[in-house]
């Protein structure tokens, strides 16, 4: 059981780490803002919880825990959340992705002018 | 295992920080600035854990919170602000 | 680097950004050198309060430096001359960390081997901050009143008949919306958690005082201007501040009253422990409350400007 | 981190100093002399902190068995220093957003010329208005 | 314990408390009333102190409850009793003056909360002088900076922004730099007591950190006191600071960080080490007659009243540096009393020209042309201030340099003493110019312009005659200097 957790463990805090590296490896080389929240943004959201549960499965079930469940939910919540609010954010300020660079109809724009 | 994950943490926030650096646009830096913080909170709790710090938990918990409202706080001065002479010129941060 | 970096960017946006990145990691170089305290302390302010003050501030004024810069000669010559004295004065400091340090040698023993007894707190530094030093924190108390009051001076809170709840600045962020709404109250349990939470862990009055501002902050940003000012009516907060700054100072002079020295704890229980305890939870509930209304009203008056113009 | 040499980080305090005391004083725009201010100031936060600190110390939070603790009274002493620091910081803004809304500009350079130009007018509307009074 | 023996606290605690009070109360009349009422009784602890202190000794008192190198001490010896008494003299009666004053310079709605930041700067100067805790010493500058900073942008002119906000980027350059040095000298011997690190000091004199330690915080005061370099904010703030502020900053600010650095200095240092081991003399004796001089002759050039005083401020703080610099016990004699007697004579004056602005809405030379006769009793408070500025006999100006020269042949420094009665003779040339103004000028228009206000003129007035009083009956405060000075130089001489 032990050695179980253990390896579970491992492999999360694995899996987590190259997720990270994949991410800001994309946050540095991606060409324009959208796709560069895509690359951060995605993998973020993986990443996080896959390195939190590696380290919960470490850990003696305890206070702590209950607090590591709860900078999960919240980096779970508010990270889609931000990169999102972002990416609208850019809409509004009148960045368009790349490929659509020449197409100005596209995008949240309409709802959100205020 | 741990220390692999804190490794490929710091590498990140280094990448990170270079698109903060360079900007091009303030969306970019806000993003860049954004992945940092939730790295920091990743490298705070498990960095925590390897060293056993003390109550190392409340501060990745009030990092996370500070991170998101950093950035609302953000998008609500830089992009909704209503006062329009703002956006002079997004192109010409770097 | 990141300093260097705050120097060279023209554009103020980025430099703020940059400095609230710097807030973070010197908040990370403070966990590892054990300072929990201050490290909460930091990130709370530094890298919250601190980066969304400049930032409504950028917001208010110009956004770009204007490029013709001053010959920087003369602040070059002091900064050298300053920069020697200090590594002048470093080379003859005691190493980090080294334990024979005058610092671990002469008051500190005190703290750490009776403070857990005399106050009855496990969390030293709440215990030097609120007990042996807390007149130093009734002082720093006063400082934040004082913050507060220097720009209710200087800026003032306007209400603003455009501020209407539900009209939002951010726009129509629909997916933020529901988000935040649940977070909101998570938010509050945690600064309670963190204001009584003191004793024993990283946190405390000034602490918990910014997290419960901040979730009004928070409110404020994604509802619409005014919708916080709903729940915490602006002309409330400098009376709540004062009361804050009272509590504190009441307790001091209660204390004074029963004869003993001011700000002595141990004056409000027969059992002095206990009197220890009681007298920093209060003194912690009057800090929080004053910083939590600090806070917020220096972000109303901030804010409140912005829709001036 | 602990184990770099003892002196290595007195001088990146020294370092991260200087940078933002230049900052403060070459700077002109009144903002950003503010984060100028600021990195100095948490600069010397972690001067503090330092000194605070032993090797193989932890945080001083009293737990049963542990011996060395990290002393308790820089860490007090640095709590408020962060606080005043953003009061400073939470009134230099205010003024730096009055100043702007009085002068349009918060550049230092910007701010002097007007004030001298709005003295010389005021010579002038003085010196004008005594000639008057002489006719 | 008795409430008697509580005073040490009571006389901080009291405008401390006042402040918020004075928030909450909200109605300017019943806020003015609140500072008025803390103001004096502050000012009644503060005679009973010294009563105290002088039949005692030192008073050491332990907040908390907590032993000195641990907990907080606040211990107030003579000369803590005498600087407190004059700032809390100087606040009281600038109270009872502030209302007309403010009312006719502060928008209503905001006058209830420029008291309260007038009693929290109060309260922050007395803290200072109180304390016997380094870092304590920095909590309570803090206060009374920050309100300084709200107060003094609180002038009319849209330049009393940028000069506060020049006063703050200095001040708080300085008030880091203090922080700095405390943090050496803590490094060094491990504790923020004052009288704690005087004993733990000798120890470690020879480290160069000590030694930065003394030069940051002598540059970290200095920028707080305007020492002469470091001063450039120190005109603008008073010249556009509303009146009142002006008249009490000016009085009591620098006078506090005079002290605190004969405290640092002197008390903490001590004199072996401040004037033996470090070059402090050939730093501070050129330093003031270079701040003495230049100062002087740049007030001779001053169209604006209060700016002209503001530099003849730092050509007084001068007077001061130079009495600490000479180092005998004469010299910080000097210093102490110029340190006494120039709080009353610049109270006095810019209480007058506070009155003038009443008046007159301005306070330019022109301003003040014909006045003489307009508002006879407030133009001749300003002559005798003038005069006393000078050293003129029988005013206390004449009582306190007396005492710097007779320092400085002491020593045998010949051309120091011409310095300082050529520094005299340049305050000739700039008081000349207001009276020439007030009196021998024709005035050019005839608006009506009426005497100032009794209550403004009462506080003036007790001020002017405190001037003369002191120049002629020198038993006090000279005694109460001496033996400051006597304890402060190890009794030497």
């Amino acid at each position: 059981m032990m050695v179980i957790l253990e390896w579970l463990s491992g492999l999360c805090l694995l899996l987590g780490g190259v997720l990270c590296i994949t991410g800001g490896v994309g946050l540095l080389r991606m060409p324009d803002f959208f796709s560069r929240v895509h690359a951060s943004g995605v993998t973020e959201t993986l990443a996080a919880p896959l390195l939190l549960s590696g380290l919960l499965l470490q850990m003696e079930l305890s206070l702590d825990s209950v607090k590591v469940i709860m900078i999960l939910i919240l980096v779970l919540a508010t990270n889609p959340t931000a990169t999102h609010a972002m990416a609208k954010a850019t809409l509004h300020g009148g960045q368009r992705p790349l490929e659509f660079a020449n197409d100005k109809d596209i995008g949240g724009d309409g709802l959100s002018k205020p | 295992m741990l220390t692999v994950a804190i490794v490929a943490i710091m590498v990140t926030m280094f990448l990170a920080l270079i698109r903060t650096f360079l900007g091009p646009t303030e969306y970019d830096r806000m993003l860049a600035a954004n992945s940092f913080g939730t790295k920091t909170v990743l490298l705070i709790a498990l960095g925590g854990h390897a060293l056993s710090w003390h109550s190392f938990l409340d501060v990745a918990l009030l990092y996370a919170l500070v991170n998101f409202v950093g950035t609302i706080a953000v998008m609500r001065f830089f992009e909704y602000s209503n006062a329009s002479e703002e956006r002079d010129d997004p192109g010409a941060a770097a | 680097m990141i300093a260097l970096a705050a120097i060279l960017l023209s554009d103020l946006f980025a430099v703020v950004m940059l400095f609230g990145v710097y807030s973070l990691l010197t908040a990370a170089l403070f966990m590892d050198l054990d300072a929990v305290d201050v490290a909460f302390t930091e990130a709370a302010v530094g890298a919250g309060v601190t980066t969304v003050l400049m930032l409504s501030s950028l917001h208010l004024t110009r956004r770009w430096e204007a490029l013709p810069r001053r010959k920087p000669l003369l602040g070059l010559l002091v900064i050298g001359i300053t920069g020697a004295a200090l590594v002048y004065a470093v080379l003859d400091a005691p190493l980090l960390g080294d334990p024979t340090a005058p610092v671990h040698q002469h008051v500190t023993p005190r703290y750490l081997e009776q403070g857990a007894e005399e106050v009855g707190v496990p969390n030293l530094v709440t215990a030097v901050l609120a007990s042996y030093r807390g007149y130093d924190t009734f002082g720093e108390t006063v400082v934040i009143f004082t913050a507060g009051l220097a720009v209710l001076l200087l800026l003032g809170i306007h209400e603003d008949a455009r501020m209407r709840p539900g009209v939002s600045a951010i726009g129509d962020q629909v997916v933020l919306r529901s988000v935040v709404k649940p977070l909101l109250p998570l938010i509050l349990i945690f600064g309670l958690y963190v204001q009584f939470h003191g004793d024993f862990g990283a946190g405390g009055g000034f602490q918990a005082g910014v997290i419960f501002a901040t979730a009004f902050v928070l409110y404020e940003l994604v509802f619409g201007e005014g919708s916080a000012r709903a729940v915490v009516p602006p002309g409330w907060l400098h009376r709540l501040a004062a009361l804050g700054v009272l509590i504190y100072g009441g307790v001091g002079v209660y204390s004074l009253l029963a004869g003993k020295a001011f700000l002595d704890y141990s004056a409000l229980a027969t059992d002095p422990v206990h009197g220890q305890h009681l007298g920093i939870l209060l003194v912690e509930l009057g800090v929080g409350i004053a910083v939590f209304s600090v806070v917020l009203l220096i972000f109303y008056a901030f804010s409140g400007r912005s829709r001036r113009q | 981190m602990n184990y770099l040499p003892g002196i290595f980080n007195y001088l990146v305090v020294v370092f991260l100093m200087m940078a933002g005391f230049y900052v403060v004083i070459a700077q002109g725009n009144l903002i950003k002399k503010l984060v100028g201010l600021g990195l100095f100031q948490a600069s010397v936060f972690i001067l503090y902190i330092t000194m605070g600190n032993i090797s193989g110390g932890r945080a001083p939070i009293v737990v049963e068995g542990v011996t060395a603790y990290s002393s308790p009274l820089p860490h007090v002493l640095i709590l408020t220093a962060i606080v005043v620091g953003v009061a400073t910081t939470a009134v230099g803004l205010a003024l730096a957003v009055r100043i702007h809304e009085a002068y349009d500009s918060v550049e230092e350079d910007q701010i002097h010329a007007e004030d001298i130009a709005a003295d010389e007018a005021l010579m002038d509307a003085k010196t004008t208005g005594r000639e008057d009074d002489r006719r | 314990m008795s409430l008697w023996d509580h005073l040490p606290v009571l006389v901080v605690i009291i405008p401390l408390m006042a402040g918020p009070l004075c928030v909450l109360v909200e109605r300017p009349l019943a806020a003015w009333g609140l500072a008025l009422a803390a103001a004096w009784l502050s000012f009644a602890v503060a005679v009973a102190l010294a009563a105290q202190v002088n039949g005692t000794g030192v008073i050491s008192y332990e907040l908390g409850g907590w032993a000195p190198p641990w907990g907080i001490e606040y211990r107030i010896d003579t000369l803590g009793s005498y600087v407190l008494l004059i700032v809390t003299g100087i606040a009281a009666l600038v109270m009872v003056a502030a209302r007309e004053s403010v009312a006719s310079e502060v928008p209503e709605a905001l006058a209830a909360r420029f008291y309260a930041a007038l009693m929290l700067a109060f309260a922050g100067l007395v803290g200072i002088v109180a304390t016997g805790d380094a870092f304590n010493v920095f909590v309570f500058l803090e206060i009374s900076s920050l309100a300084s900073y709200a107060l003094i942008s609180m002038g009319r002119d849209r330049r009393a922004l940028t000069s506060a906000f020049d006063y703050l980027v200095m001040g708080t350059i300085g008030a880091t730099f203090i922080l700095i040095g405390i943090g050496f000298l803590y490094m060094m011997t491990g504790t923020l007591n004052m009288q704690d690190l005087a004993a733990r000091l000798p120890e470690v004199w020879d480290t160069r950190t000590v030694r930065a330690g003394f030069a940051f915080l002598t540059v970290g005061i200095g920028l707080k006191l305007a020492m002469f370099p470091l001063h450039l904010w120190l005109p603008n703030a008073y010249t556009y600071a509303p009146s009142v502020v002006t008249a009490f900053l000016a009085a009591t600010a620098t006078k506090v960080a005079v002290y605190a650095l004969l405290r640092f200095m002197l008390d903490i240092f001590g004199i072996d080490f401040a004037l033996g081991r470090m070059p402090f003399e050939y730093i501070l004796l050129p330093v003031g007659v270079i701040g003495i001089l230049s100062a002087s002759l740049v007030a001779i050039y001053q169209v604006e009243v209060k700016r002209l005083l503001a530099y003849s401020s730092v050509a007084q703080i001068g007077y001061m540096l130079l009495g600490i610099g000479l180092a005998s016990t004469t010299g910080v004699t000097g210093a102490i009393l110029h340190l006494f007697n120039h709080a009353l004579m610049k109270g006095a004056l810019f209480l007058a020209l506070a009155a003038v602005a009443y008046r007159l809405g301005s306070t330019t030379l022109q301003d003040l042309t014909g006045l003489g006769r307009r508002m006879p009793w407030t133009m001749f408070a300003i002559v005798i201030g003038g005069l006393s500025l000078i050293g003129v006999p029988a005013t206390v100006g004449f009582v306190s340099k007396w005492y710097l020269v007779l320092a400085a042949l002491e020593q045998g420094l010949w051309p120091v003493a011409l310095l300082i009665l050529l520094g005299s003779l340049l305050a000739v040339v700039y008081v000349w110019k207001l009276v020439e103004a007030a009196y021998l000028t024709e005035s050019r228009d005839d608006v009506k312009v009426q005497e100032a206000p009794l209550s403004m003129l009462v506080p003036l007035w007790v001020l002017v005659i405190a001037n003369v009083y002191f120049g002629v009956n020198t038993e006090v405060s000279v005694g109460l200097a001496r033996q400051a000075a006597a304890v402060l130089t190890g009794g030497s001489g």
